[in-house]
């Protein structure tokens, strides 16, 4: 007989009360009064552990190795820039100050529903989602599985790298737009160095997080874990395993969707970096680090790399390149040495600790 | 008892190298037929045939009096169709509890799953299943630790779940020992009646545990099909197993 | 004792699939393998050659401890294999997988040896042909041709005879016949066909369920042997 | 912009040149996935690390230059001979112990890219550096009638061709190969007949990543050199071996249509939205043939 597999690591209610912690600590944190200009670099950190939560989602859970998170990110970034900016263009000036260098007349057509702020949160939650919705129906059906979806997203997100940088009379190109006022909304607006920023972009990251544990706890969580492990016995027990990988992967499109929108409140800024290839590596990057298979793993990795990149950043440049060479050692390390994370080192350290009688056996340490 | 499975002309060809080669085969309703032969007689393939794993080159496929081929996967298993795989196929990294509750689809669109919790499937069949396999004690374990022969009725459990009309079982007690195998034929001999049965199996101890009818398969086609002792007999049954001039030969 | 196995258990995955296996083998001996299908023939072939996820106990060939040697090394000790469905690669000429089989010779001697084509004339007029076009029998010849080009000690033939025309089932018997008595190549063999197996075999094994059951000189092999063991 | 200024209309000379120009695309294209198919077609490999090595051959080539004095023609070789050891090293001491895990090769394959990419620029810094193409008549332009193309395109080309026949003559006429090429098809019957698969493995990633070495002798010379130069060229190197169908001519043939698909595109918009064309176009035939231009005929089973 095989020892019990189940050990702390899969306490609910622990798992639970890590969460709460966690973000209770998190939530402390202007409490403590960190500087407008600290807090508006936190607010960054839940938008990149929003990104984690998405890759976690559609790779850890979905077995979908997405390195195109950038694309729903990258297009609601744009949306929300777009949005952002005609709220500062009048009837009379309505032509972005970009536009006009690239010798635009008038306003192009593509940019006039964004007079509306309703209008353009909508087109910067719509547009992701369609396009999420036909690229994952296009690639799904075709049973792509594996390195093919992971190169397939990977070109697409560089086809939309080049379009951003070169339809410069539409996106700014290379520079970028910088829409000159932060969000306002319903009469509010939202100071990028404001607690309330800070409140907005913790919030949806607990949103979020809330949102995707519930969904993983749903039987529709069990089989697109299911489908993970074995997509065929998935269709061999009449699911449409496309139907459920489409499902999940404009999930977690959403997700980083919700991140490009608050990216761009909390920036005023948006570029073509946003569509870049490393970016989305990145993120795999940070859910692989804290554990492919837990949501809090990818968060608390997504926050403490990112916390020792600026850090590291602030001391000097030869250490901020130093960091990217450290950061790729990580990555490898934690690929060939612990697939699971280190939160799955964390459930392997947990199985040596006994829960009153039953004997525990250590969780697995390896992926498979 | 109606006709349940019927496979007419059924053939499944590369170049010019027929694996299934117009097989005809008729399933009843509620019964139990066990399908045997060589390596090679385009068994597992014929049970790919009918779930539309493999796309087959010719003949039909018809299901309860409807025509089946051509109908994706899961589409066929909606029809009524179950099947357990030669190598056990179940879900490693789900505990057992959950395997089986994703194998209770009684709604196959994803949304409708979001808002569906487990503890409310239909806990009574649950229950029953749980304790045909045996697996009662280990509910809440990872699958992946699961011994050859419980992997085996895991998924046996699993295809049960889904409460088919029909269930293709290739070899139910590949890799088995004496006494699993043993308790895999009480198993076969509870679901004997109420449930629609086609089994693959090498195992001849088994199939004379379980079999009513027995079809044989050789190079894709039907050799011989009746019951055991008919069939132990069949001069070219024999040949098929033992080569010509097999026994007394020498003797 | 030129092959030797001592409480051999074979594992796929973590599953054993043959448990407690001991047989020896003299130089020129042939060796039948017996029994129906599904009890572990094949995989006992595969555990000779390596190629099961593990082996426990010892395996010697020719005295030299083989039981943790990787496949390709096993194949340079001597042991040919004939597996069952004949592993032809479809893609390579008759030609290429003769020459496959020349990279297990420890001889350094390259080329196609004069043997193999002596043996199997049809090979010999089509060497450039795909392999993939040749009928089952003539695969199988190019199998066994494939195999001698090893200048195997042993000869490991898994169910030669399997879905071959009778004609044919006869040529190839001769042929192994001629291998193990005049050329002295000794061989283990999985048979369906008790005739082929009484004929070729100076010893037997039966087994069943992942065991050996029963084993002994040929002459052995008796009919309620077979009616137990081996007919439906 | 109007649609006039975005759309060039048909007009025969320009039209053809693009047509030719395609080609030399096409075999740069080709050229940057050389090494990338033999991996993916013998090993099942997918390796993001790819296109770094193109960057490691092209600095390589710079440095040899600059500091030897080697030229350029002669760099090629070598820069082949120095990626490939870089390659065994990363086959020998990371890609081995992954092969049951296909996915994670790819992820720790990007990790060595970034590694590479963070190395060269402690080492060089970031700013662009360049290669002399000698000799220097390679630099100019053909020109003759309404054709306009590089020199050095040509040669690409005309190397692009000589490597895919050499590496196919290497596949295809050698004792080496038939071992490569029986490990492709059956590794346990490989293995059975005395084939070492683990140095088959090591031996074919070496000589992928060689290859990938003198692509990045010739891209270094074609554009500038700079640690992020392979991201350039690996979207397009991993498309070829998809819609190729991962197998040697495969390769050649998408590279060859890809290539003249964008010129074509190219000359009627711009390379941006061809290039976007181009990519969507590829999903949209994956969709229908996910085993790319030319599958491999299925496994009996």
């Amino acid at each position: 007989m095989t020892g019990q597999t189940q050990n702390l690591y899969h306490n609910k209610a622990g798992q639970w009360l890590c969460y709460i912690a966690l973000f209770v600590v998190l939530a402390l944190v202007p409490v403590f009064g960190a500087e407008p200009f600290q807090l508006n670099v936190y607010s960054r950190y839940a938008v990149y552990a929003m990104l984690a939560v998405s890759v976690s989602m559609v790779w850890g859970f979905g077995g979908i190795l997405s390195l195109g998170q950038g694309i729903p990110y990258g297009l609601a970034a744009y949306c929300m820039g777009a949005t952002m900016q005609m709220q500062y263009q009048t009837p009379d000036d309505p032509i972005p100050s970009f536009m006009l260098t690239n010798e635009l007349t008038e306003l192009p057509a593509v940019w006039e529903p964004f007079w509306s702020t309703s209008i353009g949160l909508i087109l910067a939650l719509g547009v992701p989602t369609l396009i999420m919705t036909i690229f994952g129906i296009l690639m799904f059906q075709a049973r792509l599985a594996g390195a093919f979806v992971a190169i397939m997203t990977l070109a697409i997100l560089n086809a939309f790298y080049s379009m951003a940088q070169d339809l410069q009379p539409f996106t700014a190109g290379f520079n970028g737009i910088s829409p000159p006022n932060p969000f306002t909304a319903f009469g509010v607006t939202i100071d990028p160095y404001s607690e309330m920023l800070y409140w907005i972009n913790l919030g949806l990251l607990a949103l979020v997080t809330l949102v995707s544990k519930y969904v993983l706890q749903s039987k529709f969580g069990t089989i697109v874990q299911a489908t993970r492990d074995d997509a065929e016995r998935v269709r061999f027990l009449g699911y449409s395993v496309s139907y459920f990988q489409v499902v999940v992967f404009v999930f977690a499109g959403l997700i980083a969707t919700l991140a490009g929108i608050v990216w761009v409140m909390t920036v005023q800024y948006v570029s073509p970096t946003a569509f870049e290839t490393p970016f989305s590596i990145y993120m795999v990057i940070w859910a692989a680090v804290g554990g492919r298979h837990s949501l809090f793993g990818a968060i608390v990795a997504a926050i403490v790399l990112n916390y020792l990149q600026t850090e590291l950043a602030d001391i000097s440049e030869i250490w901020q390149k130093a960091w990217l060479l450290l950061l790729g050692g990580i990555f490898i390390a934690v690929v060939l040495l612990l697939p699971r994370g280190l939160a799955g080192l964390f459930e392997y350290l947990l199985g040596f600790i006994k829960i009153g009688r039953r004997q525990a056996a250590p969780g697995r340490i390896a992926a498979n | 008892m109606g006709v349940l499975l019927e496979l007419k002309d059924l053939t499944k060809a590369y170049d010019t190298y027929a694996v299934v080669d117009r097989l005809n085969l008729t399933i009843n309703e509620g019964e139990l037929r066990c399908l045997i032969g060589p390596n090679g007689a385009g068994k597992t393939t014929t049970m790919d045939l009918i779930t539309g794993r493999q796309k087959l080159t010719g003949g039909k496929v018809i299901f309860d009096g409807r025509e089946i081929n051509g109908l994706k996967e899961n589409k066929i298993v909606r029809r009524g169709i179950g099947r357990k795989f030669q190598v056990p196929a179940v879900f490693k990294d789900l505990s057992v509890r959950e395997n089986l509750e994703v194998a209770f689809n009684r709604n196959p669109d994803p949304f409708a799953n979001m808002l569906m919790f487990f503890r409310r499937t239909d806990k009574q069949r649950f229950d029953e299943i749980v304790e045909l396999i045996g697996l009662g004690e280990r509910l809440g374990e990872k699958a992946g630790f699961l011994s050859h022969g419980e992997t085996q009725w895991l998924e046996i459990g699993m295809v049960l779940t889904q409460n088919p009309r029909l269930l293709l079982m290739d070899e139910p007690t590949a890799g088995m020992t004496e006494q699993e195998t043993l308790k895999t034929s009480e198993i076969f001999k509870r679901l004997k009646g109420a449930h629609t049965l086609v089994v693959v199996e090498h195992d001849m101890t088994f199939v004379r545990q379980i079999a009513e009818t027995i079809s044989v398969l050789h190079l894709g086609k039907l050799l011989a099909e009746g019951p055991m002792h008919q069939i132990e007999n069949d001069p070219k049954v024999r040949e098929v197993y033992l080569g010509a001039e097999g026994i007394s030969d020498a003797a | 004792m030129l092959l030797e196995l001592r409480e051999v258990n074979s594992f796929y995955g973590n599953t054993p699939i043959l448990r407690n296996i001991s047989f020896e083998l003299e130089q020129g001996q042939c060796l039948a393998v017996l029994g129906r299908n599904g009890v572990g023939k094949t995989t006992l072939m595969r555990t000779i050659m390596g190629l099961t996820t593990r082996m426990t106990g010892t395996m010697s060939i020719a005295g030299h401890d083989a039981s943790k040697m990787p496949t390709y090394l096993r194949s340079h000790a001597g042991l040919g294999y004939i597996p069952q469905g004949r592993g032809i690669l479809g893609k390579f000429t008759v030609r290429e997988n003769i020459l496959l089989g020349t990279f297990a010779r420890t001889d350094k001697q390259v080329g196609i040896p004069k043997m193999c084509l002596d043996l199997f004339p049809y090979l010999a007029e089509n060497l450039d042909k795909r392999a993939g076009l040749l009928s089952g029998g003539q695969q199988q010849q190019l199998s066994i041709a494939r195999a001698l080009a090893t200048d195997p000690k042993v000869l490991l033939l898994d169910e030669p005879t399997e879905g071959i025309q009778p004609n044919i089932v006869q040529e190839i018997e001769a042929t192994l016949h001629r291998l193990n008595k005049e050329v002295g190549i000794t061989m283990i063999l999985t048979e369906q066909h008790i005739k082929v197996a009484r004929e070729l075999a100076d010893k037997f094994i039966i087994m069943d369920i992942g065991r050996v059951v029963a084993l002994g000189p040929i002459a052995d092999l008796s009919d309620e042997l077979i009616e137990e063991h081996l007919t439906l | 912009m109007s649609v006039h200024d975005f759309w060039t209309p048909f007009s025969a000379g320009p039209f053809f040149n693009a047509l030719l120009l395609g080609f030399t695309l096409g075999a740069i294209w080709l050229l940057a996935a050389l090494g990338l198919t033999i991996i993916y077609g013998t090993m099942g490999v997918i390796n993001m690390a790819h296109g770094e090595f193109i960057m490691v051959g092209a600095y390589f080539t710079f440095l040899m230059q600059t500091e030897a004095g080697i030229p350029w023609l002669a760099c090629l070789p070598l820069a082949f001979i120095g990626v490939a050891i870089i390659g065994w090293i990363v086959e020998r001491f990371l890609i081995r112990y992954l092969y049951a895990r296909p996915l994670d090769t790819l992820l720790a394959t990007w990790g060595v890219s970034l590694v590479l990419i963070q190395g060269v620029r402690l080492i060089f810094g970031g700013e662009p550096q360049y290669v002399a193409v000698q000799p220097h008549e390679l630099t100019q332009s053909a020109e003759l009638g309404f054709i306009h193309i590089p020199w050095l395109r040509i040669f690409i080309l005309g190397a692009t061709l000589a490597l895919a026949a050499g590496t196919w003559a290497i596949l295809y006429k050698t004792i080496y190969g038939i071992r490569v090429r029986a490990v492709m098809q059956n590794k346990e019957m490989a293995a059975a007949f005395g084939i070492n698969a683990q140095q088959v493995y090591g031996m074919t990633f070496a000589y992928g990543a060689g290859l990938a070495g003198i692509a990045g002798a010739m891209f270094g010379g074609l554009k500038t050199v700079f640690p992020d130069m392979g991201l350039g060229y690996i979207v397009e190197a991993f498309l070829v071996v998809v819609t190729g169908g991962g197998h040697l001519f495969g390769s050649i043939y998408s590279g060859a249509i890809l290539g003249e698909l964008n010129s074509v595109f190219s000359y009627f918009t711009n390379s941006t939205f061809a290039r976007f064309v181009l990519f969507v176009l590829i999903v949209v035939f994956l969709r229908f043939y996910p085993q790319g231009l030319f599958p491999e005929a299925k496994a009996r089973r």
